[in-house]
């Protein structure tokens, strides 16, 4: 398909969208539909479309393996870390109202947003695994 | 009888679907058909949850405060939320099972399993790829 | 700081598997024995957090822990008492020995790069297990259920076989099958009831226990988790998945995950549904000793006919689960008892028996069981373990098996079960006559030369090491049964009082 | 009747079980090695011996040593019953350790070391039962007897030793587990406890109101669930076992193994019911015609066998069943005479089985068939078979008289008539059995072919055959001290 011009024009066209809409999705996952895991699917299948039509090793070369497995590390890492920080400061495990915010209230709004910004990251990342696991060679 | 049906339309619907997603589990050999025949069966579960969380005159759960309603009545989010933790474990097992079919195919050369068991008799337990 | 444990080892028990899930794959990067030190510290941290919450729990009664602050029937709670922090002992137990052991094991069996990650995926398998253990909500329980089947399912693809990965599908298919008809019945449940905590749900189905969709739930959720549990005749997928999977993960999954399905339907058929309850005239506590008689008759003569020793002893596992749910399933203190101190002895008998079959693969790079000929005389401290450990199997005096079985049997003749008594007399003599055949090969059969002079392979002590100890405890708790017997007898009597039918 | 806490029973076990470790580091030593075993033997009856003292005295010694779960504890307690049983067990020991030196190193047998290690094993499970202070502790000591004695069946490693260890461990593992253990937990059930009692332990506690079925049922799972006994039909391991060693059929299968079953007999008899639950319940009865049955017919079956280990076999079996007889017919003779019998049969049987050892080794003869005027060339030794058969038989002046004697006045005493023409008619069979061969032996002329030349076997086997033959004269004339230990038994009962 890298030869298809109107594709190729309308991939690139699209992608800054997709990502953008896949932030928007986190960003209101509080108030309407949405959060941290529809946000990151959006965002991976950005890159997953580009793997359909530029190619896997362009796809690959954008996102290589090892940022992918940094990321998909570092998502699961905001949450607990997050959950945990909420301990130390003398709450329960994930008690958001007990970050350090101006008020309870304030502390749940960000401590979701963190929270779902953790898993937006990991679940982008491990669709992306997912993807470029089945779809070709790179173990082995 | 008819309406025995008609009222308890979302079982039925979910009892089909959980059947039809039964028998491919079961009568296909191809191993591709049988990861399908099992999303169908998770998939009719999901909506027999979504169905119940279903109320008479209810909107969708999000919060809305329209001109001239007093009361706005939601339908249940709960099983919504439930559903989405469902939908994250199936697709993760869709993934794991397709990751092995592919290592099964590498080493087998072949997605069937009547075929795979039988090269394994041929050469029983060689180590894998 | 004694105080900060106090308050959240519930949740920490948990915590340590996903930090140490995520540092595995990340340390790897560096060097691969760094991640096997991060396997081996989370595991060795979680055995000390289990055994902290055992002491405090039974000293002190229940901890109760709610997620995110939220109170119950809203939030999460993560409710610790004997029962489970007793279990949750016994797995954190066994997949710290196992890890040990593995040192060596893991070096000659799973590929240098897939090593991080098998360790952080086994980390995945044991936290979600000890989510299970821990969690008092029911779709919690799910989702930690498939967390850890999932990580089942990557670890036994991680066999050395090419066959392994078919074993890892069909366990996957079936796996899957049964989480979902568990899924079905929460469904159920939640529909009659709109809550999910189980200590809400309990209170909530209080004379609702003859209305279908009651009925249908717990029909849901036995045949679900007997998928899980492996139980006759649902246990297609369990000898392929010890036989070819690695020898760590045979001996931690037949220590661990069956055990952990069990506890899930022996906690909700107690606390949820009360064993006794009068459904419509359906007594499950018959139906339960009736399936599981027959689970540990058929699992011990299919076991006779084996050729290969991790699928004797596979099967074996099939008929000694039964053994757990016969004992649970009989409404009596010492019956249920003896069922939990089977979760704890045969824990420690097969996961050292599949530790031994590790061992013998190890040197022989097979574990058929006409390959096993005259290795008393080469291996003659594992042979030697081994015959210890059939004994117990046994159930001879002086084991730890013949501690639970005594519970069992003492439990039926008090509650008057009669049945039980043969089915667990034959049980043992079908034991002794399939182990007896093993025994036979290693100690009285003359090998065949051509396969001793050519491996001169020496077997790791981590290997040796790790089935010594329980092969001591084995001993040493068949002599001194009355530390597990006190505790489990408390969680008895405390599971039992509390139930919410008499 | 106080109880002496002592550690001593503990060490009678120990030594044997300790002495393994020596042997097995000796293993290419044979010299040292069988050194060890004596020396262990040497020990251990000296600590049997040393116990007797404070038992004359109306004392019995014991300890617990852990209480496994609550009721069941892991003890010994000595008493005279399992004194004797002890001295027999540990003395023979000696004897059969030098006779095995002898036979093994004749006939170069293979795997000598597992060989000592198993015998010494079966030694400490032999007195630990002996000296056990409840059912449980001897339920563990009958097992590890049965799993020590399993690669002494074995030894030879053919298909027919290997035919004959299985149905020996299928007979005594499958009854004991599947009868034996299942009464022990009924009588936990009932009795709360475990322990020997001397009037019994469950006419002591329960025994008026616990249900006189469930009790009849109990006592049966008991008697099947000792198949040591060899009571018919559960007798055919012992026939079957045979393929062993001789040393090890005469040690093991004419004293320690079958005299266990005998002695668990006794103890649940004894100890666990009591003679007068058991009269009351009249159970014993049905015991007793059935241990008659078996006397005649293995006695019949005994009478045409050929291989001279086998008839020998069939031969025990019917001895033992005296024995059992001789218990249940719960009267004063009948249980002194089948204590009386439990020793006297011990030394009687492992005089023939020495012999038959012998024989084998020195002239490679197995069957009865083959022993045509052999009493020119083993003359001490055929005179030492002519001892221990005519003890056997119950002539005078040789102890199996004495024995006979209490049991026939035993049947009397309680009026059964039709038992004591069981002892009579066996007797008479029994001499049907053993006659020939003596007869044989000196009067029939060698084969042709076969020098006339004197051949006897190895001293170490020669010598202690001529000891226990030795003592069956013995205890005739002298039974003063068994008879005295044997009444106070019967007082220590009331």
């Amino acid at each position: 398909m890298k030869d298809d011009v109107i594709l190729r024009t309308i991939t690139k066209f699209m992608l800054p969208f997709i990502q953008i809409f896949a932030f928007y999705t986190l960003a209101h996952g509080e108030i309407s539909p949405g959060g941290g895991f529809q946000a990151g699917v959006i965002f991976s299948s950005s890159f997953i479309l580009i793997a359909l039509v530029f190619g896997k090793n362009n796809a690959r070369s954008k996102m290589p393996k090892s940022v992918n497995d940094i990321l998909l590390s570092t998502g699961d890492f905001i949450y607990a870390f997050t959950g945990l920080f909420c301990i130390f400061t003398g709450g329960l495990f994930l008690e958001y109202g007990e970050l350090p915010f101006h008020s309870a209230k304030e502390g749940n709004h960000i401590g979701m947003i963190i929270i779902e910004l953790g898993v937006a990251i990991t679940v982008a990342a491990v669709m992306m695994t997912i993807f470029f696991e089945i779809a070709g060679k790179e173990d082995d | 009888m008819i309406e025995f049906i008609a009222d308890k339309y979302n079982f039925w619907i979910a009892i089909v679907l959980m059947m039809i997603g039964f028998y491919a589990i079961i009568a296909k050999h191809n191993l591709v058909k049988k990861v399908i025949g099992l999303n169908i069966f998770q998939t009719s579960v999901f909506l027999f949850y979504i169905s119940i969380s279903k109320i008479n005159g209810g909107t969708a759960p999000i919060i809305w405060h329209p001109e001239g309603h007093a009361e706005v009545v939601y339908d249940n989010p709960l099983p919504h939320v439930l559903i989405l933790t469902a939908i994250v474990v199936s697709v993760s097992v869709t993934a794991v099972a397709l990751g092995i079919i592919v290592k099964l195919y590498k080493n087998y050369g072949s997605i069937e399993d009547d075929e795979i068991k039988m090269r394994e008799l041929k050469e029983p337990e060689l180590d894998s790829k | 700081m004694i105080d900060f444990f106090t308050a959240h080892a519930p949740v920490l028990a948990i915590v340590v598997f996903i930090f140490g899930a995520l540092l595995a794959p990340v340390l790897g990067r560096i060097n691969n024995s760094l991640s096997y030190y991060c396997a081996l510290i989370t595991t060795a941290l979680s055995f000390m957090l289990s055994v902290y919450l055992l002491v405090s729990v039974y000293n002190n009664g229940p901890l109760e822990y709610f997620l995110g602050g939220w109170k119950p029937p809203y939030g999460i709670e993560y409710r610790v008492d004997i029962l489970n922090s007793f279990i949750l002992s016994v797995v954190s137990f066994v997949s710290f020995l196992s890890i040990i052991y593995g040192y060596g094991s893991i070096k000659a069996e799973i590929y240098d790069k897939r090593r991080p990650a098998f360790y952080s995926v086994y980390l995945l398998f044991i936290g979600g297990m000890m989510g299970i253990l821990i969690t008092n909500d029911i779709f919690n329980m799910y989702v930690f259920l498939e967390i850890t089947s999932l990580a089942g399912y990557a670890l036994i693809a991680m066999g050395r076989t090419r066959y392994s990965y078919m074993a890892s599908f069909n366990y996957l298919i079936l796996g899957s099958i049964g989480a979902t008809f568990f899924l079905i019945g929460i469904g159920y449940l939640y529909m009659q009831t709109g809550t999910l905590n189980l200590t809400d749900l309990a209170q909530r189905l209080q004379g609702h226990f003859d209305t279908n969709v009651v009925l249908v739930a717990i029909a849901f959720i036995i045949v679900g988790l007997m998928l899980k549990m492996a139980v006759f005749p649902l246990h297609f997928w369990l000898p392929d998945a010890y036989t070819y999977s690695p020898s760590v993960i045979s001996a931690a999954m037949a220590g661990t995950s069956t055990k952990v399905a069990a506890y899930l339907l022996i906690r909700l058929m107690y606390t949820i549904f009360g064993i006794q309850a009068d459904f419509s005239g359906i007594n499950f506590s018959g139906i339960i000793i009736g399936i599981s008689s027959i689970t540990i008759l058929a699992g011990s003569i299919i076991a006779i006919s084996q050729t290969d020793l991790k699928r004797m002893l596979a099967f074996s596992s099939i008929g000694q689960i039964g053994y757990i749910l016969i004992g649970t399933a009989m409404v009596n203190k010492y019956a249920f008892a003896g069922g939990l101190l089977h979760i704890l002895n045969h824990a420690m008998m097969k996961t050292a028996l599949f530790m031994v079959a590790g061992g013998f693969f190890y040197k022989l790079t097979s574990t058929k069981i006409s390959d096993l000929k005259g290795m008393g005389r080469q291996m003659p401290f594992t042979s030697t373990m081994f015959l210890i450990l059939s004994l117990s199997m046994v159930g001879i005096p002086l084991t730890v098996g013949f501690i639970s079985k005594w519970y069992i049997i003492l439990g039926a003749a008090q509650s008057g079960n009669w049945i039980v008594v043969p089915v667990i007399l034959l049980s043992s003599l079908l034991t002794a006559i399939y182990f007896g055949r093993v025994v036979n090969t290693l100690f009285f059969k003359e090998s065949e030369a051509s396969n001793t002079e050519t491996l001169p392979v020496k077997i790791p002590y981590s290997m040796i090491g790790s089935t010594a100890v329980l092969v001591f405890l084995c001993i040493f708790f068949g002599i001194f049964a009355y530390l597990p017997a006190e505790i489990s007898l408390k969680a008895a009597e405390n599971i039992i009082g509390a139930m919410p039918w008499k | 009747m106080e109880m002496i806490p002592s550690l001593t029973p503990v060490y009678a076990v120990l030594v044997s079980l300790i002495a393994i470790i020596p042997i097995y580091f000796s293993r290419h030593n044979p010299n040292l090695r069988e050194f060890w075993t004596i020396l262990a033997a040497v020990i251990k009856f000296i600590i049997v011996l040393s116990l007797i003292p404070p038992l004359i005295n109306g004392h019995t010694v014991g300890i617990n040593l852990f209480e496994i779960l609550p009721g069941i504890s892991f003890g010994f307690r000595v008493d005279l019953l399992g004194l004797i049983f002890a001295l027999m067990a540990s003395f023979l020991w000696i004897l059969t350790s030098f006779y095995s030196i002898g036979y093994m190193r004749s006939l170069k047998e293979h795997n000598q070391t597992r060989y000592f290690i198993c015998f010494a094993g079966s030694l400490s499970a032999t007195i630990g039962a002996a000296f056990a202070s409840n059912l449980f502790t001897m339920y563990i000591f009958y097992e590890a007897l049965t799993l020590f004695t399993y690669p002494l069946i074995a030894h030879e490693e053919t298909d027919d030793a290997f035919r004959g260890a299985r149905i020996y461990l299928i007979y005594l593992l499958g009854t004991s587990i599947a009868f034996l253990l299942p009464a022990i937990i009924g009588t936990y059930l009932q009795a709360g406890s475990l322990d020997f009692v001397n009037s019994g332990l469950l006419s002591q506690t329960m025994g008026s109101e616990a249900g006189t079925l469930f009790l009849t049922i109990m006592f049966f799972m008991y008697i099947i669930g000792v198949a040591k006994a060899a009571i018919m039909p559960l007798h055919s391991w012992l026939p079957n076992a045979m393929v062993a060693p001789t040393p090890v059929s005469a040690l093991l299968h004419a004293v320690a193994v079958v005299k266990m079953g005998v002695f668990v007999i006794l103890r649940i008899v004894l100890n666990v019911y009591g003679i007068d639950l058991l009269s009351r319940l009249g159970i014993a009865t049905i015991l007793v015609y059935i241990a008659s049955i078996t006397i005649i017919f293995a006695s019949v079956i005994a009478l045409r066998q050929d291989n001279i280990k086998a008839r020998l076999a069939y031969s025990t079996i019917s001895q033992l069943s005296y024995i059992v007889v001789g218990v249940s017919l719960l009267t004063i003779s009948g249980i002194s005479g089948s204590i009386m019998h439990m020793v006297i049969h011990a030394f009687s049987k492992i005089t023939l089985f020495f012999w038959a050892g012998a024989v084998a080794v020195s002239l490679k003869k197995k069957y009865v068939s083959q022993l045509n005027g052999i009493g020119v060339r083993m003359p001490v030794s055929m005179t030492i078979f002519s001892i221990g058969a005519l003890s056997l038989i119950g002539l005078p002046p040789f102890a199996g008289f004495i024995s006979k004697w209490m049991l026939v006045s035993g049947a009397l005493e309680a009026n059964m008539l039709i038992i004591a023409a069981v002892f009579a008619t066996s007797s008479f069979l029994n001499a049907c059995y053993f006659l020939p061969i003596i007869y044989t032996a000196f009067f029939k002329k060698l084969p042709e072919g076969e020098e006339g030349t004197i051949k006897e076997a190895p001293l170490a086997m020669l010598i202690p055959m001529g000891i226990t033959a030795a003592i069956t004269i013995l205890l005739f004339f002298i039974p003063g001290s068994l008879t005295y230990l044997v009444n106070m038994i019967l007082q220590g009962l009331n």
